[in-house]
């Protein structure tokens, strides 16, 4: 059973930077760093030696999608620490299973280690919504690869960022692409019910406006789509928009195919997968249409899967930070709010409430039975 | 295997010998060890003793859920251990009373914790009324597939009702007011007073100024308060179990599982306790479900409440043993602690986890912790087995 | 509610009636498995879901095996040779698992005469392991230092992950009713459903062996005494039980194509629900449970929305169970008459 | 307390009550009465609806037609327990103690059928409380006594020896204060010395002011126990009577103790 995976957005009425300059030096009472080196430069920050910390999936049903994380961050660091030798920096792993359950207690966990000065994740948006209060109390600055709930930079947390464009973007972009581009007049929309999937087609149906016909829900686990399956077909639509992830989405499309449905198919990054092509069989699922906010990673990026490239930005900006001379919760905060540069995953910048300014949405093509994952097309 | 069978039943029956030793004690000793014992478990998140405690996981935190699936085992046990009926959609009313604690304090009104708490509990329990009155004249393993259903019902109806945050749940629920100072975050926790806890090297304590908890200060970043109000709570609660279950109530429960239909001849209403039973244990898991919706987390979501939960509800009061109050506290306890303890197993926890299951319901089928009379008739046989034996090898002889 | 959604058009009604049918044969097969050990030991095989997932992987691997990794889309009747073999390895590997489970989760606890909870508890424990177990096939083959050899079977590094069938069956439409194209896929799951059905009620109710059963399903003691070994009739319930999961997983393979290691849960509770609402311990009472509880499903998904399909199959299930407190068929396998 | 004079005023009265299971007439229009203060045996050959009449009159099955009183009041409709609340208590042929709590405990759910006492009684431990619980003990202990186990008190009923359950049984069903107390074959599976004691027993329990309904399967305690005799066969009353009156009526000789010997032998 998948959890809700990916969170939020948002506009956050933020506490303001007033609020960031006193979240600074919880991150595990720093006292113990006694050396106190140069104030800028590399050389000795009083970071390092220290941790950086991981908190999501590793291990249960998402853990894949947690490992590709994990792989991004390492790769950052080893390049980093190859480069330094007088300045280390490890990474300590919190499994959370995806579930928000677990989270606050590991979230607790981290804020007490003293060694730990920054946090990649949390990975999915559930998580992120029970642990968010507990690293903003603390002061622990934090940069999500992943969560794309809308709501999360909504909650005022000062100290949380996300380096991936949230679902009112990718929604918006969606429903554009379904009209303008695939030209369909009739979408029927359906979804998961889960958090993250009916957040996004919410935000495709909106945009769609009377070009949505119909809609419905089916739940996570299910194999029998053959109702969802009459009832596309009686309602004579002529594209169907799925949101949720890529085993229901392949088996929708498989049996969608097979009950004579023959318009276009499109998902999100939540089926943005090859398995999607495997559970919908190369000729239903070709032709079908899934959108991400991530482009293709750069041909000699050496870590892989989903997100990968996105952890590997997020553990750069924390390194950038170190090297920028910031040696605290409070300074990392500053340094991360006003970090500009061009990561693997696109250009990064934040506003205000720690989403990611610029983002593009990008519509990947199913052909010839594979998923072409190298020449997708920005929508707009 | 066999020699491990042996010796894990040396163990049981030593166990077992400690509990007699126990019970055998006059009745002062033993309320003195009950307080020092309480004391000891208040403290256990600040006293952080070396290989009980867990490492990559906030300690106090995993005491809290230790301490609410002990709550939940409690209050099912009422239900299974007690009345006999087999409830598999426990987690249903775990998550009406979180539900209702989220709504009252946060996502339609804004009541205080400790207001909204009470009406919690009212609402499971009427919940359960509701539930059980048309069902439990459905007799035996149909009760359990009836509660399955119902658990799923209440999962799907707040997953697709936008009154109560449909998929998306509540967040950010308001926690119990601080007692003490009013905090100030990010720095100032508030609180009555700050505690160290311990720290240890190797068996050498010290303590450790520098993570001080806020007593009865209720924020985000420490789950140690948040502990010793379920704890409260559950202590309340066993004292409660205590006194109904040594009244006309617990005997005319028991007397239903016994033989329902002589239990009724006797003059017992049975359907009536059997109502009481069901609906006594929903007001105790919506109890633990409100606290745990308020909690350090302070999120809940449908996907919180899986059916897979009710099965390891059931698995806390069967594993401890079915119909004793500390052998449902000892199944909670275990099934929320080990695969917290054991983290290193990563991947191969529920594995892990599930073989464990297995086996200790092969090693001890009377559970953990059985109740008193599981013990004794087991003791009897036990006897019987021997004369037969002793009979047996008489006769050879002869 | 819309009720002009299933009963507007015939089309529409026959669409959700025969696309729920076509899924209540598996639970039906699946029941089989909940109900005959529940008709002769009363207990609830919790971990008969498991026997029933492993029996969904066994389908892919000989596919696997047969095929290779090649994605390819298929008619009927060109994968049938591999579809045959691919029912025999599932039926085999199922009974297998049925078998262990007996062995090792419930034959110490019937030993001991143990109360039923703790046969149930002994249960989902079993079937706790055996869904990782499962999930971490990966490691093990990476511990054996199988991993190349079987990399095509245990998926290193996504063994938790969908895992699906190379060759996709593609349906041919073969005729139509009142403008629903009944295809070759559905008729074959439909009929080989009804002649499982059929051949196992002759077994119980016709043979040396079912006689047994039924005997031990009555009255162990008194069948002891007339001298049935109800160990070993107790064993062959698990067998057939097994034997008709591998079954019911070869039909649902052909037919969604991909499965997980926690894919047998859901199908289990649903199962196990059609069981109930037969009459658990019935054999007739599973179909008759099994091919109402999917048209419901469907009936349900049509007039409510998908997304209340199952509080519709729950709500039905306590409505019969108040009007018939024992399945629509009643209890008892050892009723069945003779 | 039952009134302990010996009044002749019916307690129960069996009228005109017709039982059919499906095409099968288990009870024939079959109508008699106990008196205060007495002992009634019920008797017949296996078959002839002594258990089908004792389940009609415990609510355990509804008469197809004619009723049931207790004390003037209609049995027709009643949960079980009500009727045990309005005096009937009985015990089992094949004996149904609840095993796995104490002989104490057992006796005490009897005594508990008139209790008053509720969930917050309990819970708050309000003076009622505890007032019932003393007594319900007080009974309870006075019971075990009566029946001659006493001793076994703290032992699980499972552990007590097949005698000590019938007279368990016994002492649960009066403590639930019964106006008439119904024992169906409390000698089966006993050996003649144990049946001597039982008698003396039915007697005691007599002598304490009860009404007894007995139903036996064993002539010898059935002739020496009781002081009036109702002979069921084929669902129907062939007799009624005392003893001496029974053991000389023809068609009792006919039906009955005839193929009673025959089976004896």
């Amino acid at each position: 059973m998948i959890r809700s995976k990916k969170t939020m957005r948002g506009f956050a009425a933020l506490a303001g930077m007033a609020v960031l300059s006193l979240t600074a030096a919880c991150g595990g009472g720093d006292d113990t760093g006694s050396d106190d080196s140069g104030d800028s430069g590399s050389a000795a920050s009083e970071l390092c030696g220290k941790n950086l910390a991981f908190l999501g999936a590793l291990t249960g049903d998402a853990g894949a999608l947690g490992q590709n994380m994990v792989g991004g961050i390492k790769l950052a660091l080893q390049e980093h620490n190859d480069e330094n030798a007088d300045c280390q920096i490890e990474l300590k792993e919190f499994d959370s299973q995806g579930s928000p359950d677990k989270a606050p207690a590991l979230a607790t966990q981290i804020i007490n280690d003293d060694t730990i000065f920054g946090l990649i994740g949390p990975g999915f948006s559930g998580e992120s919504l029970a642990t968010g209060k507990t690293f903003f109390e603390a002061g622990l600055p934090s940069i999500s690869p992943s969560a794309t709930n809308v709501t999360i930079t909504q909650q005022g947390w000062t100290t949380w960022h996300r380096v991936i464009g949230n679902d009112d973007a990718q929604g918006t972009a969606d429903a554009k692409y379904l009209t303008d581009t695939a030209g369909a007049t009739k979408v029927f929309v359906v979804d998961d019910g889960q958090d993250y999937s009916k957040g996004l087609a919410g935000t495709v149906k909106e945009a769609l406006g009377s070009a949505m016909i119909d809609e419905d829900q089916i739940s996570v686990g299910d194999t029998n789509m053959s109702a969802v399956v009459q009832a596309v077909k009686s309602s004579g639509a002529d594209a169907v928009f799925y949101g949720g992830y890529y085993t229901e989405a392949g088996l929708l499309a498989k049996q969608l195919r097979q009950g004579g449905f023959t318009g276009t198919f499109m998902s999100g990054d939540g089926s943005q997968d090859p398995n999607f092509v495997k559970v919908a069989g190369a000729q239903a699922a070709n032709d079908a249409v899934l959108s991400a906010p991530a482009g293709p990673a750069p041909a000699d990026f050496a870590a892989s899967g989903l997100y990968a490239t996105q952890a590997y930005d997020a553990t750069n900006i924390f390194l950038a930070a170190i090297e920028d001379g910031a040696s605290d919760g409070e300074s990392i905060n500053e340094f991360i709010g006003s970090y500009s540069g061009d990561g693997v995953s696109g250009p990064i910048s934040f506003d205000e409430n720690g989403d990611i300014e610029e983002s593009k949405i990008y519509a990947y093509f199913v052909k010839d039975g594979t998923m072409d994952v190298d020449n997708p097309e920005v929508i707009e | 295997m066999s020699a491990m069978s042996t010796t894990l039943s040396g163990i049981g029956r030593r166990w077992d010998g400690v509990v007699d030793r126990y019970n055998a004690l006059p009745k002062p000793a033993r309320l003195g060890l009950v307080i020092l014992f309480a004391a000891f478990v208040y403290l256990l998140p600040l006293l952080r003793p070396p290989i009980l405690t867990t490492n990559n996981i906030d300690f106090g935190g995993v005491m809290f859920s230790v301490a609410a699936f002990a709550l939940v085992a409690v209050g099912l046990n009422i239900v299974i251990g007690y009345a006999g009926l087999l409830d598999l959609g426990y987690v249903g009313f775990y998550a009406v009373g979180a539900y209702t604690t989220g709504v009252l304090t946060t996502y339609h009104w804004h009541w205080p914790f400790f207001l909204a708490l009470p009406l919690a509990i009212a609402v499971t329990m009427v919940t359960g009324v509701i539930l059980g009155a048309p069902t439990l004249r459905v007799r035996g393993d149909y009760l359990a597939i009836v509660t399955l259903g119902f658990g799923e019902i209440i999962r799907i109806t707040v997953k697709n009702v936008e009154w109560v945050g449909a998929s998306a749940g509540i967040k950010d629920i308001s926690h119990p007011n601080t007692i003490g100072a009013a905090p100030n975050p990010p720095f100032d926790r508030g609180g009555m007073f700050d505690v160290p806890r311990l720290q240890w090297d190797g068996i050498i304590p010290s303590l450790d100024r520098d993570h001080p908890t806020a007593v009865l200060a209720f924020g985000a970043v420490d789950a140690i308060p948040y502990y010793w109000v379920i704890l409260t709570a559950l202590i309340l609660v066993l004292v409660g179990d205590r006194l109904v279950k040594s009244s006309r109530v617990g005997r005319a429960w028991e007397a239903t599982r016994e033989d329902e239909d002589a239990a009724e001849l006797m003059g017992v209403p049975t359907f009536k306790y059997k109502l009481m039973a069901f609906a006594l244990g929903a007001a105790i898991g919506g109890l633990s479900g409100a606290f745990y919706a308020s909690g350090q987390g302070g999120y809940i979501s449908p996907d919180s409440f899986p059916l897979l939960l009710s099965m390891l509800f059931v698995a806390a009061v069967i594993v401890g043993g079915s119909g004793n109050r500390w052998g449902a506290i000892v199944g909670g306890a275990l099934v929320a602690y080990l695969p917290e303890r054991f983290r290193e197993f990563a991947d191969y926890r529920l594995l892990f986890f599930g073989l464990a299951l297995s086996v200790l319901a092969i090693w001890r089928p009377e559970g953990l912790l059985p109740p008193r009379r599981s013990r004794r008739a087991k003791a009897v046989e036990a006897e019987i087995e021997a004369l037969e034996e002793g009979a047996l090898e008489g006769s050879t002889h002869a | 509610m819309d009720f002009g959604a299933l009963f507007g058009s015939l089309d529409n009604f026959l669409s959700f009636t025969m696309g729920g049918l076509v899924f209540g044969a598996v639970y039906a097969l699946i029941a089989l498995g909940y109900t005959m050990v529940y008709g002769v030991l009363q207990l609830i095989n919790f971990a008969h879901s498991e026997v029933f997932m492993y029996g969904t992987f066994a389908v892919a691997w000989m596919f696997i095996f047969l095929h290779g990794t090649e994605s390819v889309t298929w008619s009927l009747g060109k994968a049938a040779p591999i579809l045959v073999a691919a029912l025999v390895g599932a039926m085999l590997l199922s009974a297998a698992i049925a078998l262990l489970l007996e062995r090792f989760a419930y034959r110490p606890l019937i030993r001991k005469g143990a109360p039923k909870l703790i046969a149930l508890i002994s249960a989902i424990g079993a079937s706790f392991a055996l869904a990782e177990a499962m999930g971490l096939r990966d490691r093990f083959a990476d511990k054996l230092g199988l991993s190349d050899n079987l990399e095509n079977y245990v998926a290193p590094g996504k063994a938790r992950d969908v895992f699906s069938n190379p060759v996709t069956i593609q349906p041919k439409g073969l005729f139509e009713v009142g403008g629903y194209t009944v295809s070759d896929v559905d008729l074959v799951i439909l009929a080989a459903c009804f002649i499982m059905m059929i051949a196992l009620d002759t077994f119980v109710r016709r043979t040396r062996f079912g006689r047994g059963i039924r005997a031990v399903a009555q009255d162990p003691e008194t069948a002891a005494l007339m001298g049935v070994n109800s160990g070993r009739v107790v064993q062959v319930t698990f067998l057939i039980g097994g034997l008709m999961a591998g079954a019911a997983a070869t039909l649902y393979m052909m037919k969604i194509g991909s499965t997980r290691q926690n894919a047998g849960f859901i199908l289990g509770v649903k199962a196990f629900t059609a069981a109930v609402m037969g009459g658990i311990g019935n054999l007739r009472g599973a179909l008759v449970g099994g091919l109402l509880l999917g048209v419901m499903e469907n009936w349900g998904s049509a007039v409510f929305g998908s997304e209340w399909k199952d509080v519709v199959a729950f709500v039905l299930l306590v409505l019969i169970l108040l009007v018939r407190p024992s399945g629509i068929l009643g209890e008892s396998l050892g009723k069945a008459r003779a | 307390m039952p009134d302990t004079t010996p009044a002749k005023k019916a307690l129960l009265e069996v009228d005109d009550v017709t039982i059919k299971f499906g095409g099968l007439t288990a009870m024939d229009s079959v109508s008699f009465q106990i008196r205060e203060g007495e002992i009634l045996g019920l008797i017949g050959p296996n078959g002839a609806g002594k258990t089908t009449c004792f389940n009609v009159m415990t609510g355990v099955y509804q008469a197809t037609s004619g009723e049931v009183r207790l004390d003037g009041v209609s049995l027709a409709g009643r949960r079980r327990h009500k009727i045990t609340q309005l005096g009937l208590a009985r015990t089992f042929q094949n004996i149904r103690l609840f095993k796995s709590m104490t002989v104490l405990e057992n006796v005490m759910v009897g005594a508990d059928a008139h209790s008053k006492v509720g969930f917050f009684d309990a819970l708050f431990r309000l003076p009622r409380h505890r007032r019932t619980e003393e007594e319900a003990l007080a009974k309870a202990k006075g019971l075990l006594d009566l029946v001659g186990i006493k001793a076994r008190h703290d032992e699980l009923a499972a552990n007590l020896s097949y005698g000590e359950q019938r007279r368990l049984e016994i002492a649960r069903a009066m403590a639930t204060g019964p106006k008439l107390l119904c024992l169906d074959e409390p000698a089966a599976g006993f050996n003649p010395a144990e049946k001597v004691q039982l008698m003396q027993l039915i007697k005691k329990v007599r002598d304490q002011g009860y009404t007894v309904l007995l139903i036996e399967h064993d002539m010898k305690l059935v002739m020496g126990v009781t002081d009036r005799i109702v002979v069921l066969e084929f669902g129907k009353k062939i007799a009624e009577g005392t003893p001496a009156e029974i053991r000389d009526n023809p068609a009792v000789i006919a039906a009955y103790l005839g193929v009673d010997e025959e089976d004896a032998s």
